[in-house]
């Protein structure tokens, strides 16, 4: 009689074994370790769903991509409710876009635009997506579009990461994303020494007045728009990832659509939850055991570590040509890990020099790191596509 | 295979075109910032 | 080498190389209806998102509405399938309370009247050469009633749904200004001065309770084409009178309207591309369009004078201009015109009436049309 | 069918379609207020 009953047991592999022990990490860091719960947590567990041998959540094709498919193979048990997720969510870049337009109504870009040149911050601290992307092709291991996508780790950003790699490699979105979402955590630990190194304790000391320029409503409003317009002339692939971000923060602060900025904020919630598990449920054994993955998480320090680099950098050089010399510390805040690149900026000011208040001042390169990555996203799909 | 070229360009290119929107950009928000600060200046 | 960068700054300059004629206009155009949105606060909760879905779609190379492009992946799941409307719909049912129509039923027929533009525009748009399906969608401008609208147009003309849905939206919240001058051409001083004295309540819960279901099942059957705008917004107010699903309520009148209104704007902005919106064409359906809520208000008007007639002069006849569905604005204007001219007078709940009255009449009138096309063998 | 027909049919039968619809409706409407009249005590 026993017969009749099917266990998984039988079925199970070290390799299934050793997931379940990384998704176990992944919930442990998430909810005793407090880093980015809300996404590790549903990774994890997403994870445990697919390396559970014939539970049928999930299917792959042979080279480790979900197997597409609708509600009809559904219901011929062909694809399992995880696949239809991934097929109507992820391949559409449907989640990423929404979560990032979540992101945009939380946003406030009143420090940016008070100080203009923390644009050109955002853009120099995505240094590290580039040399890392260029490490990773030249070791041979990665084609040119999954470095790409590695290298976009570094903008530490989450939704164009998942939304580039969507369009350009696939296969590698489960490594790449936990990474990506897992290293945003760790930006407090692996900034610090990277700015004492880069700069004197004189730069440091750098006093920059406690509060911003009041930015009136006219600029909040006229900031996204514009920004989005010119953006995306200019680099047209990103418009998708522009638009959705800066339409949030339009309904933010046009003063007259809260009913639709809350709506964002919820969307946001329900996608992070559906990113997290398709994101965890793209990690079996099979697929995720290989020396790329390793790879991966070391060129991912890579690219946070230069990120800051070229965010110090970028505020040095312009330091030349300021008398009012801004703190090059702001710069690396350029990383656009919201809100921990902003504090790690304040906390370094502070031990620098106590009576130094640099928060608001490193919100602005903060949140114009993220409109860089998603440039940098779209300029990663115009030439590669 | 490796493609040095097209990597090479794609990291330069790719830097420097970012970099170009950006400033592009915040010279624009700057200038528009500007008019309206002396637009409200003068209310 | 050199040649590569030169193509890279190509790629830069790309998206202006490709910037049709059209597309810096409908820029302008979309950023036209944010300003009267945020500005001058004209239903900024669909004009933001449809203005910005106006400026997305005309950006070049970007590929939103072509095939698999996410905002042409949210249209065909929202709007091509009539969900969203369908889903504010429940909200706009939970939202508003029959009790003033049920305080004197009679009102529901200047809900009708307040719907005859939807017939003269249409009329008029096959005067003017529209095609039969086009005139419908031009006509239904006139329920003044954007899921209404879109609905129908994203059903039988999605290539005009951007200019009907914008004309739709815009027109409503322009009703303050279009109504009054025609109310005052159309009745006498002494008219508008008539008193209707006060609303007492004499509802019982009972028949709140049945309204819905008897409009559903009476409505649906005598036009079944119309029964899934009826039977959402009924079954919105019927989950608001029963006064026990309040989680459901709530969910309807907030999150689910936010989220889908978000939704519902931006790819209604998106089927605003510069090559197809810019036409002579959708200058006729604007205009076309506001002239369908004059009519209405006249029609509406012009039956109140009627009703006041038959019932010995108790009905004032500027309630008939409320007959139109743009809750609650018009009631408001009814009540303003009314105390210009006798201060004393509260026409506010009566018109109230006629303007719930005018939802149900919009969208009976939508119905009946849709049965009569089908009837016809139109559609 | 031409044009014209149709508009004729679209305005007689439309707006007296919904015209008769509503005003069956508000009969209906009236007869239940009597069926079920308003009591003082809901007031609560």
């Amino acid at each position: 009689m026993f017969g009749l009953y099917e266990s998984a047991l039988g079925q199970m592999t070290l390799g299934n074994l050793a997931m379940l022990l990384i998704g176990g990490v992944l919930i442990y860091l998430g909810i005793v370790k407090k880093m980015e719960p809300i996404l590790l947590v549903p990774i994890g567990f997403g994870i445990f769903m697919v390396n559970l041998p014939i539970a049928g959540i999930m299917t792959y094709t042979s080279e480790g991509l979900p197997a597409l498919g609708g509600v009809k193979e559904i219901a011929e048990g062909k694809i399992g409710i995880l696949n239809l997720l991934y097929y109507y969510g992820l391949e559409t870049e449907l989640i990423p876009l929404l979560i990032f337009l979540g992101v945009g109504t939380l946003m406030d870009f009143s420090p940016t635009i008070a100080r203009p040149i923390s644009l050109v911050f955002g853009a120099t601290a995505q240094l590290g997506v580039f040399v890392v992307f260029l490490i990773a092709h030249l070791s041979g291991m990665f084609s040119i579009n999954e470095s790409a996508c590695i290298g976009i780790i570094g903008g530490s950003d989450g939704p164009p990461t998942v939304y580039l790699t969507v369009a350009l490699a696939p296969v590698l979105l489960g490594p790449i994303t936990m990474v990506a979402y897992s290293y945003m955590a760790l930006v407090p630990i692996l900034q610090p020494p990277v700015i004492r190194l880069l700069t004197t304790k004189k730069e440091r000391m750098i006093m920059m007045k406690p509060q911003i320029r009041k930015v009136s409503k006219l600029e909040l409003i006229l900031f996204p728009i514009i920004v989005f317009i010119v953006a995306s002339l200019l680099v047209p692939k990103s418009a998708p990832l522009v638009g959705m971000l800066m339409f949030g923060n339009l309904l933010r602060v046009s003063g007259v659509t809260e009913r639709l900025a809350r709506a964002g904020g919820i969307l946001n919630d329900i996608l992070i939850l559906l990113l997290g598990i398709s994101v965890g449920s793209l990690m079996p054994a099979q697929v995720f055991f290989n020396p790329r993955t390793l790879l991966i998480i070391g060129l991912a320090v890579l690219a946070f570590i230069f990120s800051t680099v070229g965010g110090l950098l970028g505020a040095k050089f312009i330091n030349l040509f300021l008398k009012e010399k801004i703190n090059p510390i702001i710069g690396a805040a350029g990383v656009s890990a919201i809100p921990m690149a902003a504090r790690v900026a304040q906390i370094e000011g502070q031990k620098a020099n106590p009576k130094n208040y640099l928060l608001m001042h490193a919100l602005g390169p903060n949140m114009a790191g993220a409109i860089g990555t998603s440039l940098v996203a779209g300029i990663f799909m115009g030439m590669l596509r | 295979m490796v493609q040095w070229k097209l990597a090479f360009l794609i990291s330069g290119a790719g830097y420097g075109i970012n970099i170009l929107v950006l400033i592009i950009i915040s010279v624009i928000i700057w200038i528009v910032s500007l008019m309206i600060q002396k637009k409200e200046k003068a209310q | 080498m050199f040649d590569a960068i030169s193509g890279g700054i190509q790629g830069l300059i790309a998206g202006f190389a490709n910037l049709h004629w059209s597309n810096p206009i409908m820029i302008g155009v979309g950023c036209l209806l944010l300003y009267l949105g945020i500005k001058k606060d004209f239903e900024p909760l669909l004009l933001v998102p449809i203005g910005f879905g106006a400026i997305l779609v005309n950006i070049p190379l970007a590929g939103l509405m072509e095939e698999e492009g996410f905002l042409r992946i949210i249209y065909d799941a929202g709007i091509m399938t009539e969900l969203f409307p369908l889903l504010i719909f429940v909200g706009i049912g939970a939202m508003t309370d029959f009790g003033p129509l049920l305080e004197n039923p009679k009102i529901f027929l200047l809900g009708a009247a307040g719907q005859f533009g939807i017939f003269l525009t249409l009329a008029l748009a096959l005067a003017l050469g529209f095609p039969q399906k086009d005139a419908v969608a031009i006509g239904i401008i006139g329920a003044c009633d954007g899921p209404t609208a879109i609905y129908v147009t994203s059903k039988y003309a999605p290539h005009l749904l951007g200019a009907v849905s914008v004309a739709a939206y815009s027109y409503m919240s322009l009703v303050p200004v279009i109504q009054p001058p025609i109310m005052k051409l159309m009745t006498s001083e002494e008219e508008r001065k008539i008193n209707m004295g006060i609303v007492k309540k004499s509802v019982s819960k009972t028949t709140k309770l049945l309204f819905p279901l008897v409009v559903t099942v009476i409505g649906g059957l005598i036009a079944p084409r119309g029964l899934p705008l009826l039977g959402t917004i009924m079954l919105g107010n019927l989950m608001k009178e029963c006064g026990v699903v309040g989680r459901l309520t709530k969910a309807a009148e907030n999150e689910i309207p936010n989220i889908v209104t978000l939704l519902l704007g931006i790819s209604i902005g998106a089927t605003m591309d510069g090559r197809i919106f810019l036409k002579p064409q959708t200058l006729i359906v604007l205009g076309l369009g506001f002239l369908a809520i004059c009519l209405d208000t006249a029609c509406g008007v012009l039956f109140g004078k009627v009703m006041k007639v038959l019932t010995g002069g108790k009905i004032n006849p500027l309630i008939g201009a409320a007959g139109i569905s743009a809750y609650p604005m018009s009631a408001r204007v009814v009540q303003r015109e009314g105390q210009k001219y006798n201060p004393k007078n509260y026409l506010l709940m009566h018109a109230m009436g006629a303007n719930t009255g005018g939802q149900v009449g919009s969208v009976m009138a939508a119905a009946v049309m849709l049965s009569v096309l089908k009837g016809m063998g139109v559609i | 069918m031409d044009n014209w027909t149709f508009g004729i049919t679209m305005i007689v039968v439309g707006m007296g379609g919904t015209l008769i619809t509503l005003w069956i409706l508000s009969l209906i409407m009236s007869i239940l207020k009597k069926a079920f009249p308003f009591k003082k005590e809901e007031e609560k």
